[in-house]
């Protein structure tokens, strides 16, 4: 389509590109073309192949077909990893970091120094990284290991390792995903300062706005297949979604009507009083009614997300009581939380969420495996109807209920933990993060579906630093350090949740008056 | 064009991935093609083999290790190992004799602490109590479970040693003869026990939802936590239960061979490994059927069979079984399709 | 246990050290408790007796220790007669004699071996057994590990023997690794393929015999010596459950292997041989010839065959085995 | 006010985090405690025990096993496993002496295809290429490597039997006995070249690119591949290494003891693992360091060294042994204060 002319030979170019994974085609007949300098978003819905491309382009996998060059020139080997490093550089998607290892040696990793018979100056390595973290701003000391760091930190020690191998092209795989918005502004400064040195960029995420922000030209892939090319200035947003969905789009769950503010008069099925968790939160009060989905905000340290899983009885708090529909439940015991009544989406799919190996009807009915037969029975009838069940109503992709979950794509994995949160028929309903990773469609369904859990006369509580998560909520809790610090009606603006999430809420409307210290 | 295009992909991807899914779902199966092989060679071999006396005959042989892979699986599955079951299938007779036995007029003296009566309930109780406390170990203490249950194939074993004075048991209590020894319908009484243990067992793995946890836990247990399920509970049961399983074993080989011997068991867990591996269950748990496990059992109990009937030489025998294990591996990694890591 | 060193080192009579092969064996635990009773009765200075567990490593670090606590004798009884050469030669330089009991080191000088021929063994239960059936018929033997040296003479002195004796009898040898189970197993195949199998020779009875009587009981072939279908059944050890055994005529013979010599000349000689006495070879005071080797004397303890006609010959040591 | 913040948050997690990780840097330490107390107990039961005499000789009798130990934790930071290097202890030997061995005229006879200088050599050479037929069943056919080198440790000792037909092998080559007993400076020379190999082998693991990339690919093996790091080939060199530094030891163990015994090294790999695991190494790959595993065997030693001194009557023996295992296990979790799982 309207390809912009380059005035030299493309970073990078490929073409007919195609890869398959046994039965699964991940790309087909796909084709890039990075110019010099250019910030190059690359966009579709989970599964479309663009993690797959990147791996080619890194030289980590071979494509079945196509051709790839750099600057004009055919590929290196395959195996011929220094080649690569010279051409390109990447943050997967996956986490590169090896937790064992220290921070200053993951920074350097197979290059630690210079010769392979040569021993490496841990001072040196040691100096050389604090040097880099300082130009993230990430102060963190470089003799730690990674294990030890934050999701944060961990993110930005693998991205400044990306930068830093001085590549003319650097290709970031969803890597704001695992940041809040302050780690995004420093990754968007910093990579501001790279493009104007010429720099030129692959970026991929599933949030336009960042998109709009940052790229000059987007590549869309849906299916495996290459769809549109263009510049940012030619796309709008509702042309980008459509050539994503390859559907017209309609109106989406974040923009629909705002229905009736709840009456406060609903009953509180939630509430919280003066929880305490040592180290994360202190003395959080929240009620949460019927009809109502709270939204509960806050950056890495504020200890929303520990709130979350107290509610979902996975910490247990020193102090303070949890109620649910006028019941209080005992924490710390997650059978406790589920019998109350509680459902819960953790933040890691991968870590909390799923058992790989075993299938979507499995990994979806794990939280109700007492309702599917008589006497601690599971009758593989039922599960199979159950799951098939859940597999209509949030509309997840599967060959099948038998399908390993694994085998699923980013999104549909996501929504298989929210089917198995759900199945329970929660009065109350903790996710948190429910849309990391997810694209802009499946973000869509699944905000949608939270919203009904709420509608049905539940309530639910969203943990979550995304703003478009966030809108969905009728009333959105602030948490800054530990502590509620305000609560926004609808109707809030970006900014305003922003400063309240970064503790510098000084708001009318704040009803919680902690403010900041 | 749209849609044309997102069917298409799908169709592409649901037609073969179909396929996929039924071979993998049929990966505890995969031990089958050795099985007729090594029957072809059986029968090709001797004429005896295809007897239903030379058949029993094996399937009695394999009863004790079958349980203890039976202990090995389930434990396997829940994302643990236990490595002290060898010691287990020994001690807990001893202790349970020794108990029992009066403490003077034989040879191997007892306590006579209890009647003759308590000598299964209390192997069977030391059995668990072995599970148990190597479920402290693992679980509370949070120490790596190979090398604890390394350190307590060991120390068992040193304490049948002590206990036994180092001396084979020849007394043993009717009970435990009764069970290693009788027939019922025309078969061993220890197969037709293993039979239900393994049925019993493997109903629960498929359709009771505590039996399924355990897949859940060894696939992931940090998932299953948050399902829900009462991992460390679960992870003890199982744990108990297996031991407790290996004490059971333990007095069907003392009925069976008519003594507590001093290495009984010594050296059996890696057999226990290799049954259970090239059966189908996974290291890293979460995957492998307790079928499997016991197609596992019965090919490493053919291979001694069929080499025995054939007259290997002695000196090939040792060898020649590393051969078939090995072989028996790839065909089943072939077999399944599955990367085995 | 300081003491007993500093005993040694303050000079009362000179200290001895025995190590033990293993410990989780009938044969052998009888061998220790006539260890322990013999030091007792004969006075000696013995150093803590250690357990080699039937490792060679063990066994030489068990004797380096009693080199550095000052024994002036050492009895073993190394199972593995290669692996011990080095440490025979560490010994001989510091003059401390060895006494080797059960096995005659490959080389390496030693004081004196204290053993009953186990090529004899063999060639005993052989003779036995092929006169027992009348020169034809199948025999299945149960045999050791191949790695021990002690089995694998039992099995080609057998094998020796039969071939020249007797070669109307077939012989299916066993590899068991000296383990029970597996011996049930492989007996149970044999006997699945040879019906009319007619002898077993079991080279270990404190390992084979339980298993071996369970199994032939369970198939109903254990008939008493006399009845037709009778497999007669030659074992080896001499430990008292195998003298049961042919009392009730379960099995026919055993060779008794001596416990109680083994440890009453071991000590004996150690304790000569701390007193700095010498021996020829010729025939002893105790019935039995000393034979000299490359490498040491050979004192070749008699191992009679126990049949029904003797077994209740109170010289037998498993018939009066100390409780 | 977003700086303030920043530094606070970040003296959230580098507060307490900077005190924890001293603790682990000393990890590899965590048995020291142990190894000091059993010092001391060896001091108090006998006065033999601080000799130069006493010491050198558990330092020679941990030789063998220290360099198993030095083969198995590279393999086991890379994340793999290696089960057969106890049968590769004794069968490497063999066959190389097999080789060389005139064909006639001893008791044992070989082939005599090779000059007698030829046996060393050929010995490295046999457990290279073992080690690399595992590299080839694991990393090229997928095997599971616990179970190809279950497989491969049966399938090697048979190796053995069948060749040395169950014999110990007496005449061995003079260069063989040399390194076994030679003694340079004061000091057993086996000593001396594992104390350089594991100077050499922990200094490559500390200091050098390809060192450090074990380490990383037992941490992740996917990352380290996508750091550039050649992930397969380093792996099978260092399956390589580890059978080769398996036969070296085979030859330190011929000439230590003066033959080649047909079950040299049998049972030792549980010692090796229990000694490298103990030594602070992980299971899982990608942590642990030579210097604790080279404490995890010089404990193991000790633990016998005093036992002997102390007299412990023979039947308590390895209940003993079993019992200080898990009690040094338990010691090294708390003294290093992780979690080992
Ligand atoms: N190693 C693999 N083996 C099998 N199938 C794979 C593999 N890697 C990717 N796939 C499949 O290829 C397809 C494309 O995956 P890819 O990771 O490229 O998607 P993506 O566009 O990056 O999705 P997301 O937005 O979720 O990151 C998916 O259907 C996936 O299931
Ligand atoms: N070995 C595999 N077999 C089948 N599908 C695979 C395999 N490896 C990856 N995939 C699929 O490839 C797709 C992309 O994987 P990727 O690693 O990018 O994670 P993801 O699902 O996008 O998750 P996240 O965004 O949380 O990291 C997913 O749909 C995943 O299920
Ligand atoms: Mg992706
Ligand atoms: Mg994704």
């Amino acid at each position: 389509m309207a390809d912009p002319s380059p005035p030299k030979s493309p970073v990078v170019e490929a073409d007919g590109i195609s890869k398959r994974f046994g039965a699964t085609i991940a790309l087909s007949d796909a084709r890039i073309a990075v110019a010099p300098g250019e910030s190059h978003a690359l966009v579709g819905r989970n599964g479309a192949g663009k993690s797959t491309l990147v791996s080619i382009l890194t030289g980590l996998q071979t494509a079945d077909t196509g051709t790839l060059r750099f600057d004009g020139e055919p590929a290196p080997a395959h195996g011929d990893t220094d080649a690569w490093r010279a051409k390109v550089a990447c943050v997967y998607q996956r986490s590169t970091i090896i937790p064992a290892l220290t921070v200053a040696e993951n920074l350097f990793l197979d290059r630690q120094s210079s010769g392979g018979l040569r021993p490496i100056s841990w001072r040196r390595l040691r100096r050389s990284a604090t040097e880099l973290l300082t130009e993230y701003g990430v102060e963190v000391d470089p003799t730690a290991r990674a294990e030890d760091l934050t999701v944060e930190q961990r993110q930005f020690v693998e991205i400044a390792r990306a930068l830093s191998f001085g590549a003319r092209f650097i290709i970031l795989d969803e890597p704001t995903a695992k940041l809040d918005a302050r780690g995004i502004e420093r990754l968007f400064t910093k990579l501001r300062e790279l493009q104007d040195q010429g720099v030129a960029f692959l970026f991929i995420s599933h949030h336009l706005k960042e998109i709009y922000d940052l790229c000059s030209t987007i590549t869309v892939y849906r299916d495996a297949r290459h769809i549109v090319t263009a510049p940012v200035a030619e796309l709008d947003q509702h042309a980008l979604v459509e050539a994503m969905t390859g559907e017209r789009t309609r109106t989406s769950a974040a923009d629909r009507d705002v229905t009736e503010p709840v009456s406060t008069d609903a009953p509180a099925l939630l509430e919280i009083e003066n929880l305490t968790l040592p180290g994360f939160y202190q003395d959080v009060e929240l009620t949460a009614r019927a009809g109502e989905v709270v939204g509960l905000a806050g950056a890495a340290a504020s200890g929303n997300v520990q709130l979350g899983e107290t509610v979902a009885g996975l910490h247990r708090p020193h102090g303070g009581r949890i109620t649910v529909a006028g019941r209080p439940v005992r924490t710390g015991k997650v059978p406790a939380a589920l019998a109350a009544g509680v459902g819960f989406v953790p933040e890691d799919r991968h870590v909390q969420g799923l058992v790989p190996q075993r299938s979507v009807a499995e990994n979806a009915t794990l939280t109700v495996t007492d309702q599917l037969g008589p006497c601690g029975t599971v009758l593989p009838s039922r599960t199979r109807a159950f799951a098939q069940r859940m597999i209509a109503d949030l509309d997840i992709k599967t060959p099948g209920p038998a399908t390993p979950v694994s085998a699923l794509s980013g999104g549909n994995q996501q929504k298989v933990v929210i089917a198995r949160a759900l199945a329970t028929r929660p009065h109350v309903l903790v996710a948190i993060r429910p849309t990391n990773g997810v694209d802009i469609k499946s973000k869509e369904s699944l905000l949608g579906t939270v919203r009904q859990v709420a509608d049905e006369g539940n309530t639910a509580l969203i943990v979550s630093d995304e703003l478009d998560d966030l809108r969905v909520c009728d009333r959105v809790v602030a948490m800054f350090h530990g502590r509620v610090v305000a609560e926004l009606d609808r109707g809030w603006s970006d900014e305003q949740l922003v400063a309240a999430m970064e503790g510098v809420a000084d708001l009318p409307d704040t009803k919680e008056g902690h403010g900041h210290h | 064009m749209a849609t044309t295009d997102f069917t298409e992909h799908s169709a592409v991807t649901a037609g073969p991935d179909g396929r996929r899914f039924d071979l993998a779902r049929y990966r505890d199966l995969s031990l089958l093609p050795v099985l007729v092989v090594l029957g072809i060679i059986g029968f090709a071999v001797s004429p005896a083999f295809l007897t239903a006396d030379n058949l029993l005959g094996v399937g009695q042989q394999a009863t004790e290790l079958s349980l203890l892979v039976l202990a090995e699986a389930m434990i396997l599955i829940t994302g643990r190992m236990d490595l002290s079951l060898e010691s287990t299938i020994g001690v807990a007779p001893v202790i349970a004799v020794w108990l029992v036995l009066p403490d003077h007029g034989a040879r191997f003296n007892g306590l006579g602490l209890f009647p003759g009566w308590a000598a299964i309930p209390l192997c069977l109780f030391v059995g668990a109590l072995i599970g148990a406390v190597n479920g402290f170990l693992i679980l509370k203490l949070r120490l790596n479970g190979f090398i604890v249950t390394l350190g307590g194939l060991t120390l068992l074993r040193g304490l049948q040693v002590a206990v036994s004075q180092g001396q084979s048991i020849v007394n043993v209590p009717g009970s435990f003869r009764y069970l290693g020894s009788a027939s019922w319908l025309g078969a061993p009484a220890a197969i037709w026990i293993c039979a239900v243990l393994f049925l019993l067992a493997g109903s629960a793995l498929a359709w009771l939802r505590h039996g399924r946890a355990l897949y859940a836990i060894g696939g992931n247990a940090e998932a299953a936590r948050a399902a829900g399920i009462r991992v460390d509970k679960i992870t003890w049961v199982v744990l108990i239960l297996g031991s407790l399983l290996a004490a059971f074993a333990g007095i069907l080989y003392t009925g069976h061979y008519g003594s507590i011997s001093a290495d009984q068991g010594n050296g059996w867990i890696f057999q226990v490994f290799a049954a259970t591996v090239i059966g189908g269950v996974s290291l890293n748990g979460g995957r492998g059927t307790l079928f499997g496990a016991l197609t596992g059992v019965l090919t490493l109990q053919l291979v001694v069979n069929v080499m025995t009937l054939a007259g290997v030489p002695p000196l090939w025998n040792q060898f020649l079984n590393g051969v078939i294990i090995i072989l028996a591996l790839i065909v089943s990694r072939f077999a399944s399709g599955e990367k085995q890591e | 246990n300081r003491g007993s060193s500093s005993d040694a080192a303050s000079g009362g009579k000179p200290a001895i050290g025995i190590d033990l092969p293993r410990a989780d064996s009938d044969f052998w635990n009888s061998y220790a408790q006539y260890v322990k009773q013999g030091a007792a009765a004969q006075g000696l200075n013995t150093l803590p007796v250690s357990n080699s567990q039937n490792d060679v490593t063990k066994l030489v670090a068990n004797v380096q220790v009693f080199e550095n606590t000052g024994a002036k004798a050492v009895v073993m009884a190394p199972q593995d007669t290669g692996a011990i050469a080095s440490t025979l030669d560490t010994l001989a330089a510091k003059k401390i004699p060895v006494i080797s009991v059960d096995t005659r080191p490959d080389t390496g000088k030693v004081y004196m071996v204290v053993r009953a021929d186990n090529k004899a063994y063999g060639t005993k239960a052989c003779e036995f057994l092929g006169k027992q059936l009348g020169g034809k018929g199948k025999v299945a033997e149960l045999q050791g590990a191949l790695d021990s040296i002690n089995g694998r003479d039992r099995s080609e002195a057998f094998a020796a023997c039969m071939k020249s004796e007797f070669p109307g009898i077939q012989v299916i040898e066993l590899a068991t690794d000296w383990k029970g189970d597996v011996a049930s197993a492989k007996l149970q195949s044999t006997l699945a393929a040879n019906p009319d199998l007619n002898g077993v020779y079991m080279q270990a009875g404190g390992v084979f015999l339980q298993p071996t009587l369970a199994l032939l009981q369970q198939k109903g072939l254990l008939k008493p010596a006399g009845e037709s279908g009778h497999i007669a059944i030659v074992s080896n050890d001499g430990i008292p459950q195998e003298y049961d055994a042919i009392r009730k005529g379960d099995i026919d013979a055993t060779v008794s292997q001596p416990a109680d010599l083994y440890a009453k000349y071991a000590l004996s000689y150690a304790q000569a041989a701390t007193e700095g006495k010498t021996f020829q070879a010729g025939p002893t005071d105790h019935d039995s010839t000393i034979i000299s080797l490359p490498n040491g004397l050979e004192d070749q303890l008699p191992a009679p065959l126990v049949t029904k006609d003797n077994v209740d010959d109170k010289a037998l040591w498993g018939n009066n085995l100390g409780k």
